[in-house]
């Protein structure tokens, strides 16, 4: 059951990963670019770490991937929002 | 499908060193190195080697890549022109071949390993690698903590006889309650944690004084660079104590060690635990401190308020 | 071929990439980016040959830990010339290599 | 379960290679800086994936470049504005036109 568990939600981690890489190399610029690479930060990590949620023992390992997430997502957030008004005002000059 | 995954992460390593060195621009090839770096910290732990894989993760994708992208804009600051690229240069293409293919064959005739069958010495400690680090190799680190300090005096020598006395690095600012600055407000608590938490677990797990040093080195950074703290004055006698912590601790635990009888550096068996410990924590604190302030660089100007 | 002949033989091209950085590149910022490369490329190999006795030996990687260091530090002073070197000269190139690019 | 999982941090690795793509065709750096931001995330879900082998160092390790993700990002902005110091949104808040991300600054 959990590795069902595992199995389903690491695939679709994996698309989520996948799905990202494409919109960052076919969308147009850079802030529907931006748009892709947050899906993969926040969703393909977050649903592959979701998934060995399932494989690891021990609550500690639990906490561990709980707080990498966490991290990931405060990074994610932060980064899109610097990035983009670094691009922002390379644009308006 | 283990294998499969090593040779694609082998010709990622590559593909992004080749990317490095070729690309077009000063600003990719940095771009480029940071994914090295990231790189080269998974080859690590699939090598099985943790400890490695934690200082390349906090150094080659860190603080690395943060020193080369503020000397990026550092030099675009004072320099006008950007290099022309480089033409491709046969000889030395022939000639970097040749080395990479010496390599590859003294690889093939190595002799055989000898599988070890002796156990590590009792140290004090159960993390191996902090074994050889602080009780076996002890010269090795001790020299290689001054190395550390004598860089950094190499460095601040190079500041301006106008800038001394002033904060080191750039006069960093950024807009308070921005996003720039909530981030540097949230990360470093749970940075230094993590820092604070390598250092102590090196004893028996993964992690030591050079791996959780660097991890503080690179959330002090943020902090630094977030404007959660100024940058000290180079002349602060404060933190030139921090900077000198690590290398005293360690020759004043080797001369108690020649003292007690054991000889200069060698720690004796029943207090070697209790000596390493004291001794990664000045490390700890003294690594963190000279790489913050390696990276930020000598102090350039102060910022008129 | 297994996964440690590899990744040996992944740090010995990076070796040689990185020489070729060093010789053919102009900007010094890339110079010692390459100089990084080779470094890395060294650790990976050291790295690969002190595993192949079964358990990951600690000497190969407490050197390694220790030269990751000294190479941000070095990295760190070059970095430190550079910048000297673009304040008086305002160029990032060696004289010797400025006409013909 | 080993073999999914290495196939799935296999399926990661590929997609980090489009991702690397982008930053070799740019156009402007903040492209570059997003691909070595997807890498970066990459980098920690193949050692998450990694873990049930190599057991809570390959955690460790993910904690720390999890950590540290946003480092190279803030190192870009800087490098960026104009002083090499400075925060891309400083000069934006006395200006009333800023443009349409501007509004979400301080959520």
């Amino acid at each position: 059951m959990a590795d069902i568990a595992t199995i389903a939600f690491t695939g679709l981690g994996l698309c989520f990963f996948i799905a990202g890489t494409i919109g960052l190399l076919r969308f147009p610029d850079v802030f529907t670019r931006l748009h892709a690479l947050t899906k993969a930060d926040n969703l393909g990590l977050g649903f592959i770490t979701l998934g060995m949620l399932f494989q690891v023992e021990g609550w500690r390992e639990m906490a561990l991937l709980v707080l990498i997430w966490a991290l990931t997502l405060l990074a994610a957030g932060t980064v899109s929002q610097l990035i983009a008004r670094a691009a922002l005002k390379d644009r308006s000059g | 499908m283990t294998w499969a995954f090593d040779a694609a992460l082998c010709a990622l390593i590559l593909g992004v060193a080749f990317a490095t060195v070729l690309g077009r621009g000063v600003f990719r090839s940095i771009v480029f190195f940071i994914v090295y770096g990231l790189l080269m910290a998974v080859a690590w732990v699939r090598l099985d080697a943790v400890d490695v894989a934690l200082a390349e993760a906090a150094i080659g994708a860190g603080l690395t890549g943060v020193l080369f992208l503020t000397t990026f804009g550092r030099l675009a600051r004072n320099v006008s022109d950007d290099a022309a690229p480089g033409r491709f240069h046969l000889p030395a293409a022939l000639a970097c071949g040749g080395l990479t293919g010496a390599l590859a064959w003294a690889w093939f005739a190595m002799p055989a390993p000898v599988r070890r069958e002796w156990e590590l010495p009792p140290a004090g400690v159960e993390n191996p690698v902090t074994a050889v680090l602080l009780n076996f190799r002890a010269w090795d680190t001790l020299l290689e903590s001054i190395v550390l300090l004598a860089a950094l005096i190499g460095l601040w020598m190079m500041a301006r006889d106008g800038d001394w006395g002033n904060r080191l690095g750039l006069p960093q600012h950024v807009r308070p309650g921005g996003v720039m600055a909530g981030f540097g407000r949230l990360l470093p608590p749970v940075g230094f944690l993590v820092g604070v938490y390598l250092v102590y677990v090196g004893a028996d797990q993964p992690g030591g004084a050079f791996q959780g040093g660097t991890v503080l080195a690179a959330v002090g950074l943020v902090a630094a660079m977030a404007g959660l703290v100024r940058p000290p004055r180079i002349a602060a006698h404060r933190w030139r104590v921090a900077l000198v912590a690590g290398p005293s601790v360690f020759l004043v635990a080797g001369l108690a060690g020649a003292v007690l009888g054991a000889g200069f550096l060698t720690l004796p068996e029943p207090v070697a635990g209790t000596a390493i410990f004291v001794i990664e924590v000045g490390l700890a604190i003294s690594i963190a401190v000279t790489l913050v302030f390696l990276v930020l660089g000598p102090p350039e100007g102060e910022r008129r308020e | 071929m297994s996964a440690l002949t590899l990744y040996a033989l992944t740090g010995s091209a990076a070796i040689g990439i990185g020489f070729y950085g060093l010789i053919a590149a102009r900007h010094l910022l890339r110079r010692i980016v390459a100089f990084n490369l080779i470094g890395s490329g060294l650790f990976l190999f050291f790295g690969a040959t002190g595993a192949r006795g079964g358990a990951a030996d600690p000497v190969p990687q407490a050197l390694i830990i220790t030269g990751i260091v000294v190479a941000l530090s070095a990295s760190a002073l070059a970095v430190g010339l550079l910048v000297a070197h673009a304040r008086v000269a305002g160029r990032v190139v060696l004289p010797e290599e400025e006409d013909g690019g | 379960m080993t073999v999914w999982l290495s196939f799935v941090a296999l399926g990661v690795l590929a997609s980090l290679a489009g991702a690397l793509l982008r930053v070799w065709k740019g156009p402007g750096p903040a492209d570059c800086m997003m691909g070595a931001q997807l890498v970066g995330t990459g980098g920690v879900a193949v050692l998450v994936l990694l873990a049930p082998v190599h057991g809570r160092g390959a955690l460790d390790v993910a904690l720390t470049l999890a950590l540290l993700a946003a480092l190279a990002a803030v190192g870009f902005v800087k490098a960026t504005s104009a002083d090499g110091a400075g925060d891309p949104e400083e000069d934006e808040t006395p200006s009333p036109d800023r443009g349409p991300a501007g509004e979400t600054s301080d959520g």
